[in-house]
């Protein structure tokens, strides 16, 4: 199978003016995958699953990713398969740069052809920030399997898939609001008891129940159950 | 009672005719306009009966015998009739008597 | 009143058994038995209670069997499950187990203790009809069937008639169910429990309309004299042994299945699909008001089909004859009820359209070739020797014949297949 | 199926009740709107199919997911790498250990480990088991949405409890085992623990053949499943179908023969494919699945080799993996279980997604369901083989 | 004997006119069927034993399905089964049309001796013992029956079964129509 | 065809029927009460506390509240506080031990990931499941005088582990002696070589 | 201890029956009621502890576990308890086999709700009892028994088909104790309690309510002091 | 007493009918003594799979049951005419056989028919 140079090259020629670039990914399994703008990422879709060197039939998995804004105080390598983190000169350590790294979401979705037998061939595609512009192009016309997934990438993430003929919540019900696999989700307060708090639950047991008992009381408490 | 069985046999048959002929008059459902016609022809199954049951001798079955075919008549005018008012109801979602005229035509 | 009525009663009993299998003392057991406690009575009480007497035993009998049968069915199920079934219900204020026997009148005493709730907007007299008019219905179908040699609750002329007559009310009660509960799947449910019962009564009808033709009566106890007798002592003149009757006790058997909604054909309470069907709504002891009387209905089919077919109660052989007509009868009825719980525990359910093409595309041709069999058996009754074996020939192949036709059309595009590998 | 084609299906897709008529017609009477679940006995838990019914066709069916959506990726990003194993047993719970090796089987290719032939060799003996148990659970639930009174079901779980006394003897627990570790498993299977899988390889061909003459030649059966629920291979390729339904349309994908992963290229088995992709070609592909299982087993079974079971470098606290991503997967027993993982170098992934089989595999319900009937709707759902812990998540 | 004569009469009757008079359709439909019963009841008291069961076995078996499937299949949609008022004129017309007609035919009957008629054709009634009374229908057995329609009511059976298939065949062509709307798809 | 295949299907559930009355494979029910089914010994479920001795079970828990099974137990069922004092171990050593020790059993999946991250070998899975109770928080909140269970007890449900587990422990506290007895010894031998006019009293460890 | 025997597990105290000694108040009650009472109050307990059918309703593994409860090894219906109902209306025990995720509660009270008095519900294990090892989630109720009453808790993820078994004889045992009058009489005899549980309403984070106050009162937190 | 033949009839349908209403009685009894109803909103809404009940079951039907019910009827009264032949089948002239044969050929016309035109299909 082309390796995702190959592939970018090959797409490049044929989208002139496209945004792709491959992302490397630098750990060992090194799965790299091609970025690509919103704008041919549909006819890029069409062209990977038709073309019939690559023949990518089949759109296995569909992630969104989170990557909220953040504070870069140095401009280390992070070891992330991020490429909006340019690699930085290593000298520089002195100036202590602090940037605010914008957050966006990430949607990856790994293809692989049934026709041919490879794979994986993965992209990603961005959305312009975390809020306002959480869109990219639905891929559900292209490949069917996309459909509850993108659906539940909208549901979790937020993300709005353009083009997804059924853009309803999947998992969680109609009325909620937020999308908690965000990472700045905010878990509803319905902290009530907890005989073992610990980290971050143990934050809410303090404000629940400001006065903490003797530990004694780790010994029976008698709930009142009906 | 003092009345012999026949006469009372008859009114009954009657009243249970009259009941068919006002519900059949009064009704302006078509199911029940037929549910009355229905009535009113076993009010004249129950004729046969009593007449065979207290009349003469004739042959020892002809008034059931009547009642069989008059059972048969019934079930297919029951059939046609409730048919009917299925193909009227599709085409004018009413069964209502009074717009069943706009049928003819 | 005087005592005078019951000692002759208690004379006569010696006499009674002396007097050959027909009037043996067991064979009479139960009218003696009753008889003595009327003779207590005064004569115009005597009719009275008589009946009720009749009725009661009737339904205590059948109110038994019913307990019995379900548990029989909870076990049999089990075993054919690997598993010993319901075995530690205690005799109550005991601690006897004795196999889980009390286990039925447990779950009695907890329905009648349940809840009973009626959905607010449901038809609430008709919700509360329906259980009762299903059992009613099926109560009364017990009248006709002779239980034994002198033990038929009444005598009809068109006994037979009466007994489907009675039974066609069912249909009703399960519409009043489904449609008076508002719930969706019991509407659905009874749609579908109409449509099951009104293409099964066909076939149920047509089928036994050859056990008339040949028996010349619609009166059941003549139809089991019709049956009496044995081709040399082991064969039983039952209907079911003859070509015909074969055909006619399966579809009659198929068609009872159905009609009292058993696996094969239990589609309205198809619990896959469609909850519990017509008693999604129902709770407490309506709910088992109609189980009570779906076995009920199950529990007389099969009396029926053993009068029709299998010789009622006659024993299959003279040399058991001592054994008392009621307990052959009683063995019948409980072999066609493990069949049935056999068939239960083992065939999954069939679909709507499939059933019904059943019904309308096999069973009622089958049953009306079968008519035609069995007026050809009867009017080639005199045929003998060698014709007779032609005689059973031409009927064996007017049962099987349409029968393997049909077959194919009826299953025809449905076979096993043949898979290819990948290597 | 060519390319406009697709489109075209896709389409058609984008229209969603082009297909319903709204038109109130009376002769089809209303249109009556059940809801499926979530409880519903047949819907192998807490879905929901919301059915549009003329009568008794189905002319719309929206499924309604997350009834059992338990956060799994959520949680997965709060705890450990090690910490996510005994999640990913409650996922697919009927099949944990193909879960816990598709999981081990990422994290492996996200850290580069290697796993010692034995532990590879182990992992196929509890791979094939649990492909077993799960065809086998799926049969009898599929009878059991045909409508037969448990038999077949009891059956079934007859011989999975057998499955789980061996798994229980392993690695502790029936369901939850909690068993693969990156870079090898947590035991080592003993000589009795081989003999006694040796023993019910050797006799489940036995059950097999029982449990077919009970179903496969039943004439309901095949009137009930045969052209139910049909599938094309093309929609079923794009809509990311895997898995024996996959195999049922005819397609010839198998993970094991086309990623090759553990030591699967050492043995010698078939790859059985229907060519009608309806609810009995699913339903036997798993049959004869089973059978190659069989194969499969007593090939493993036999060149079992010795050596330890467990990488020696893998380290069990304080796993860290090289920032990174990786996906990894394998064949599972109902499709394709994939693991997608994120590693920023902490102790905890950054991202953790599963690739649930039979929630993709569910994508094409709606569209085998049309035009058949409540009691069909309800089959090919069970033929879809599906559990809602894997689901929702 | 006539007080079990009143007693289905009363019970029919009430039936009857209650079942006319509702504005539930099904609960008029099934009241009915009861009264078809009470009908049922009646020949068995005249006798005609098979009569009754037929009379059950198709009013209350057959057709009783046929008038509840087409209450079922035209009522308006989504609206309860509960039809309109009728209009009171109307009703008030029907029943003096309905009390005139009964009390014409009532006084006729009044009128009329039957005395000639009764003694001659009322045929014993033989009593019964409850269990396995031997009860003998009256006059009509169904052999009786049959006998006479095989051979001097032959021709109108066959009438009959023309007539049954003609019904059926029109009935089913009307109820299977395909309506003006339904031909434009296919799901 | 025609209906084979269902007698064929009849014939197996006959076959079953049949089975179950002499046939124990065809018969594998459990009659749970009175039978309890002979849990293998890998089986786990729920931990416990190992204490050394069975008569001051709190004095002898293996246990020295290193707080790792509490950080890596996935759902977070564990619940520790340790010891503001120290306690000599098996071997003498003085380590810390658990004030408190609670498990909630009413999250507790059984996933033994505590047991295998116990560097102390102090908590093992037990193997009790009749335990339904009508009382959620007095029952399924185990402290730790519930949790602490005996060694022997602890043989008595995993022989072969417990055994390697004994094994191991005491190599462990030989080479420990072994060491320390070194060390003292070297001490010794360096406090001898290293007699200071000064004797400073040592400080403790 | 932890391990306890099955016989002298202590069942709930509103209904577990004092030490066998008779007090003197009861003795009078006994005299008062008479003999009919006593026995009608066996028959009572004992038709409906031997005859709990369960509704069909299963959540997630643990639902499996339940079903091999029923299967052939374990057979459940040797207590009488296979009957599982698919309609609320006929069963009279709800097995809350596994998590109840937020979207699902109202679902599950709405059941417990249809089902007619007595009813007993059964929480199985750790997910019903408390949200087991997905506690933490966001869409993951923190055990039913918020909602509605639970009669017996079993714990274990999940629970043996045995431990079921435990359960329900534990259950049976319930209802054994149960008085038919007076003031130990279980809920369901008597005018003065409610049966119906609130079904919260999907809110835009969070069900609303989280829990319904008059089945539930947590106990005193627990806090640690770091 | 002078029963009349179908007194037993009565009496055991009056038997059947009070049957169910007794059991419902006792039923009710107990509710009466010692179980105090408790209705509630839910309990009294209709099951729905646990879904808050949408939209009226009582709606209107697919005319095809209907077919069914006419073909069931007019085979119905078809059976009617049967039994009298069948009981006197033994002894009757062959031109009443043939006037049977031709109603039975008749309806079986009718079968036919419908069979052909697709209606036996359950749709
Ligand atoms: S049990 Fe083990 S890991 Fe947990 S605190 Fe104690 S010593 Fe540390
Ligand atoms: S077994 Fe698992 S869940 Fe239970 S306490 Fe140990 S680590 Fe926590
Ligand atoms: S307690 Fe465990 S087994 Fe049961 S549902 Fe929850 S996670 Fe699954």
């Amino acid at each position: 199978m082309e390796s995702p140079e190959q592939i970018r090259d090959r797409l490049l020629a044929r989208f002139p003016g496209a945004e792709i670039s491959v992302v490397t990914n630098p750990g060992i399994a090194a799965q790299h995958s091609l970025l690509l703008g919103a704008a041919h990422a549909r006819a890029i879709a069409e062209f990977l699953r038709d073309d019939p060197t690559l023949k990518l039939d089949q759109c296995s998995n569909v992630t969104g990713i989170d990557w909220p804004e953040k504070e870069i105080v140095e401009t280390k390598n992070i070891s992330t398969p991020d490429p909006a983190n340019p690699a930085a000169p290593p000298k520089v350590v002195e100036q202590k740069t602090k940037r605010l790294q914008p957050g966006f979401l990430e949607v990856v979705y790994h293809l692989y052809s049934i026709t041919h037998r490879h794979g994986p061939v993965i992209f990603r595609l961005r959305t312009g920030n975390r809020t306002d512009q959480a869109t990219v192009p639905s891929l559900t016309p292209v490949w069917r399997s996309c459909e509850f997934q993108e659906r539940e990438v909208f549901d979790l993430f937020g993300v709005t898939f353009v083009g997804h003929p059924d853009l309803r919540r999947i998992l969680m019900w109609d009325e909620f609001k937020d999308h908690p696999m965000r990472r700045d989700y905010v878990e509803p307060d319905d902290y009530e008891w907890e005989p073992t708090p610990h980290g971050a639950v143990l934050e809410k047991a303090k404000a629940h129940y400001p006065t903490p008992p003797a530990p004694a009381a780790v010994a029976p408490v008698k709930g009142a159950v009906a | 009672m003092s009345l012999d069985p026949l006469p009372l046999c008859l009114l009954f048959s009657s009243a249970l005719f009259c009941l068919g002929l006002i519900g059949a008059l009064a009704r302006s459902n078509t199911i029940l306009v037929l549910l009355g016609i229905e009535l009113m022809l076993n009010a004249a199954n129950l004729n046969f009966i009593a007449f065979w049951r207290y009349g003469p001798v004739t042959s020892p079955a002809t008034g059931v015998m009547f009642v069989i075919f008059s059972i048969a008549v019934a079930a297919a005018e029951a059939a046609v009739g409730l048919a009917l008012i299925i193909a009227v109801y599709r085409h004018q979602k009413n069964i209502r008597l009074q717009e069943a005229n706009r049928l003819k035509g | 009143m005087t005592l005078s009525g019951p000692l002759t009663f208690l004379l006569q009993l010696p006499l009674a058994s002396a007097a050959g299998a027909a009037d043996a003392f067991l064979e009479r057991l139960p009218l003696v038995a009753r008889d003595w406690v009327t003779s207590w009575l005064p004569e115009p009480w005597r009719w009275l209670v008589n009946s009720l007497l009749s009725i009661a035993v009737i339904l205590s009998v059948f109110g038994l069997l019913f307990a019995y049968v379900t548990l029989a069915e909870r076990k049999i199920l089990g075993r054919i499950q690997n598993r010993p079934g319901p075995n530690r219900t205690p005799i109550p204020f005991t601690k006897l187990r004795f196999f889980g026997l009390a286990q039925p009148f447990a779950d009695g005493v907890k329905s009648l203790t349940k809840e009973d709730v009626v959905p607010r907007g449901a038809d609430h007299l008709l919700h509360f009809l329906a259980p009762v008019v299903l059992l009613a219905f099926s109560i009364l179908t017990f009248a006709v069937i002779p239980y034994g040699r002198h033990l038929v609750p009444v005598e009809l002329n068109a006994g037979v008639l009466y007994f489907f007559a009675a039974g066609a009310a069912t249909e009703l009660a399960v519409f009043m169910a489904g449609w008076a509960s508002r719930n969706k799947y019991s509407l659905l449910a009874a749609m579908r429990a109409l449509a099951q019962l009104i293409s099964y009564e066909l076939p149920l009808l047509l089928a036994w309309v050859p056990v008339v033709l040949v028996a010349g009566s619609l009166s059941t106890t003549e139809i089991v004299a019709a049956q009496a007798g044995w081709q040399f002592n082991v064969i039983p003149h039952w209907h079911v042994f003859t070509p015909w009757g074969a055909a006619g006790f399966a579809i009659f058997m198929i068609a009872a299945l159905a009609e009292s909604n058993r696996s094969p054909f239990d589609l309205p309470e198809a619990e896959s699909e469609l909850i519990a069907g017509h008693l999604t709504e129902y709770s407490g002891f309506k709910y088992a008001l109609f189980f009570m009387a779906e076995y009920f209905g199950m529990i007389a089919l099969s009396g029926m089909a053993i009068t029709l077919f299998l010789g009622g109660w006659h024993a299959p052989s003279p040399y058991v004859e001592f054994i008392p007509s009621y307990v052959w009868f009683m063995g019948k009825l409980s072999a066609l009820l493990l069949g049935f719980i056999w068939i239960r525990a083992t065939f999954p359910r069939l679909r709507m359209d499939q059933l019904t093409r059943f019904a309308w595309k096999f069973l009622v041709p089958l049953a009306l070739i079968n008519l035609g069999n069995a007026a050809f058996w009867s009017l080639s009754f005199h045929w003998s020797g060698p014709f007779q074996i032609l005689r059973w020939l031409i009927s064996v192949l007017v049962v099987v014949g349409p029968f393997v036709l049909l077959g194919r059309k009826l299953s025809a595009g449905v076979a096993p297949r043949v898979y290819r590998y990948a290597v | 199926m060519s390319v406009s084609d697709l489109s075209a299906l896709n389409a058609q897709r984008a229209t969603p009740g082009a297909r319903v008529r709204e038109v109130h017609d009376s002769f089809h009477g209303d249109l009556l709107e059940v809801s499926m679940g979530p409880h519903h006995p047949s819907t192998h838990g807490v879905f929901r199919m919301i059915v549009t019914l003329d009568g008794e066709t189905i002319v719309k069916l929206k499924p309604v997911f997350g009834y059992l959506h338990r956060n799994h990726e959520k949680l997965g990003e709060t705890v450990t790498y090690l910490g996510s194993m005994p999640y990913t047993d409650r996922l697919d719970y009927l099949s944990s250990m193909t879960n816990n090796w598709a999981y081990a089987l990422a994290v492996e290719k996200l850290a580069g480990q290697a796993v010692p032939e034995r532990a590879e060799y182990v992992r196929v003996i509890l791979a094939e088991l649990t492909r077993l148990l799960n065809h086998t659970c799926l049969a009898g639930f599929l009878m059991q949405d045909c409508g037969c009174s448990g038999t077949p079901l009891m059956y079934a779980f007859r011989e999975r409890e057998y499955i789980l006394d061996l798994f229980e003897s392993l690695s502790g627990s029936r369901m939850m085992c909690n068993y693969q570790r990156f870079g090898g498993c947590r035991v080592d299977p003993s000589a009795d623990w081989l003999a006694g899988a040796q023993k019910l390889t050797d006799r489940y061909g036995t059950f097999l053949d029982e449990f077919e003459t009970l179903l496969t030649g039943n004439e309901i059966i095949m009137a009930r499943t045969q052209g139910v629920g049909k599938l094309s291979p093309e929609l079923a390729i794009s809509a990311g179908v895997t898995g024996p339904m996959l195999r049922a349309t005819g397609v010839n994908y198998d993970l094991r023969k086309v990623d090759a992963y553990g030591v699967y290229p050492r043995f010698d088995f078939r790859v059985p494919l229907g060519d009608h992709g309806d609810v009995y070609d699913r339903y036997m592909i798993r049959v004869l699945e089973m059978r190659e299982s069989i194969k499969i087993l007593q090939q493993a079974l036999a060149g079992l080799p010795a050596g330890p079971i467990m990488d020696p470098k893998a380290k069990l606290r304080s796993f860290r993996p090289k920032a990174g991503e990786a996906y990894g997967r394998i064949e599972g027993p109902k499709g394709e279980i994939g693991f997608y993982l994120l590693s920023d170098g902490s102790p905890n992934p950054y991202r953790y997604r599963i690739r649930p089989p039979s929630f993709i595999n569910l994508t094409v319900l709606e569209d085998m369901c049309l035009g058949h009937t409540v009691a069909d709707a309800v089959i090919i759902l069970g033929s879809v083989d599906i559990v809602l812990g894997e689901v929702d998540r | 004997m006539t007080a079990a004569l009143v007693l289905i009469a009363v019970f029919t009757l009430a039936t009857a006119a209650v079942a006319l008079s509702l504005r539930n359709l099904i609960h008029s439909a099934l009241l009915l069927i009861a009264s078809w019963f009470g009908i049922a009841a009646f020949y068995l008291w005249a006798g005609a034993e098979f009569v009754a069961f037929a009379q059950v076995l198709v009013y209350v078996g057959a057709v009783s399905m046929v008038v509840l499937f087409a209450v079922l299949l035209t009522r308006r949609s989504r609206a309860d089964t509960v039809i309109a008022p009728d209009s009171v004129a109307r009703a008030i017309s029907a029943v003096i049309t309905g009390i005139a007609v009964f009390g014409v035919l009532g006084a006729a009957i009044l009128n009329t001796s039957f005395a000639r008629l009764s003694p001659a054709g009322v045929p014993p009634l033989p009593s019964g013992t409850g269990v396995s009374p031997v009860i003998s229908a009256p006059t009509a057995t169904v052999r009786d029956i049959g006998m006479q329609l095989m051979s001097t009511h032959a021709a109108a059976l066959l009438i009959i079964g023309i007539l049954l298939t003609v019904a059926l065949l029109g009935a089913v062509v009307l109820a299977a129509q395909d309506g003006p709307e339904s031909k434009q798809e296919s799901p | 065809m025609l209906g084979t295949g269902l007698l064929q299907g009849l014939g197996v559930t006959a076959k079953n029927f049949v089975g179950s009355f002499h046939d124990p494979a065809r018969l594998t029910t459990i009659e749970y009460p009175e039978v309890k089914t002979k849990l293998p010994e890998a089986y786990r479920n729920f931990p416990f506390l190992v204490t050394e001795n069975a008569t001051d079970p709190m004095g002898t828990l293996r246990c020295v509240a290193c707080q790792i099974c509490e950080k890596e137990c996935p759902p977070q069922c564990i619940y520790i506080e340790k010891s503001k004092d120290k306690k000599p171990d098996a071997t003498g050593k003085p380590q810390l031990f658990p004030a408190v020790f609670a498990i909630d059993t009413s999250v507790c999946m059984s996933c033994q990931i505590c047991v295998e991250v116990c560097p102390f070998e102090a908590i093992k899975m037990d193997q009790v499941y009749e335990i339904a109770t009508t009382d959620r928080f007095s029952a399924l909140l185990l402290n730790r005088e519930q949790l602490a269970k005996s060694n022997a007890y602890y043989h008595e449900i995993h022989p072969t582990e417990a055994a390697e587990v004994d094994a191991r422990l005491a190599a462990e506290r030989k080479a420990a002696e072994e060491k320390a007895a070194a060390a003292a010894a070297a001490k010794a031998a360096a406090a001898a070589a290293k007699a200071s006019p000064v004797a400073k009293p040592p400080l403790t460890a | 201890m932890f391990k306890r025997d099955s016989e002298d597990c202590p069942l709930s105290q509103e209904v577990t029956p004092p030490p066998p000694a008779v007090t003197e108040a009861e003795r009078d009650e006994l005299r008062r009621q008479g003999i009919l009472l006593t026995s009608l109050q066996e028959l009572y307990t004992w038709g409906n502890s031997h005859s709990v059918w369960p509704l069909n309703f299963g959540l997630a593994c643990c639902a499996i576990e339940m079903i091999a409860a029923s299967m052939a090894k374990f057979d459940i219906a040797r207590f009488g308890s296979e009957v599982f109902r698919p309609s609320p209306r006929q069963a009279d025990l709800l097995i809350v086999s596994g998590t109840v995720t937020k979207k699902m509660a109202p679902q599950v009270i709405r059941l417990w709700n249809q089902m007619p008095e007595p009813k007993y519900c059964i929480a199985m294990g750790a997910c019903a009892i408390s949200g087991g090892p997905f506690k933490q989630g966001y869409n993951v109720l923190k055990g039913i028994d918020r909602f509605i009453p639970v009669d017996i808790y079993i714990p274990g993820c999940p629970p043996r088909p045995e431990a079921l078994l435990h359960g329900l004889v534990q259950l049976q045992k319930k209802i054994q104790g149960f008085k038919l009058t007076g003031p130990d009489a279980p809920r369901h005899l008597r005018d003065d309690q409610p049966c119906n549980c609130p079904v919260p309403e999907f809110g835009e984070h969070d069900l609303e309510p989280p829990a319904n106050p008059e089945v539930w009162t947590a106990p005193p937190a627990i806090v640690r002091k770091d | 007493m002078d029963a009349h033949p179908y007194a037993f009839l009565a009496l055991f349908a009056a038997v059947a009918v009070a049957f169910p209403l007794a059991l419902l009685a006792v039923a009710q009894l107990w509710f009466r003594f010692f179980q105090p109803p408790k209705p509630s909103v839910d309990k009294g809404a209709v099951y729905e799979c646990g879904i808050a009940a949408t939209g009226d079951s009582w709606i209107q039907f697919k005319a095809h049951y209907y077919l069914y019910a006419i073909l069931f009827l007019i085979f119905d009264v078809e059976v009617l005419f049967l039994l009298p032949f069948a009981v006197t089948f033994t002894t009757l002239p062959v031109g009443a056989l043939v006037a049977m044969l031709v109603f039975i050929l008749l309806l079986a016309e009718g079968l036919v028919w419908a069979w052909h035109r697709g209606h036996l299909e359950w749709k």
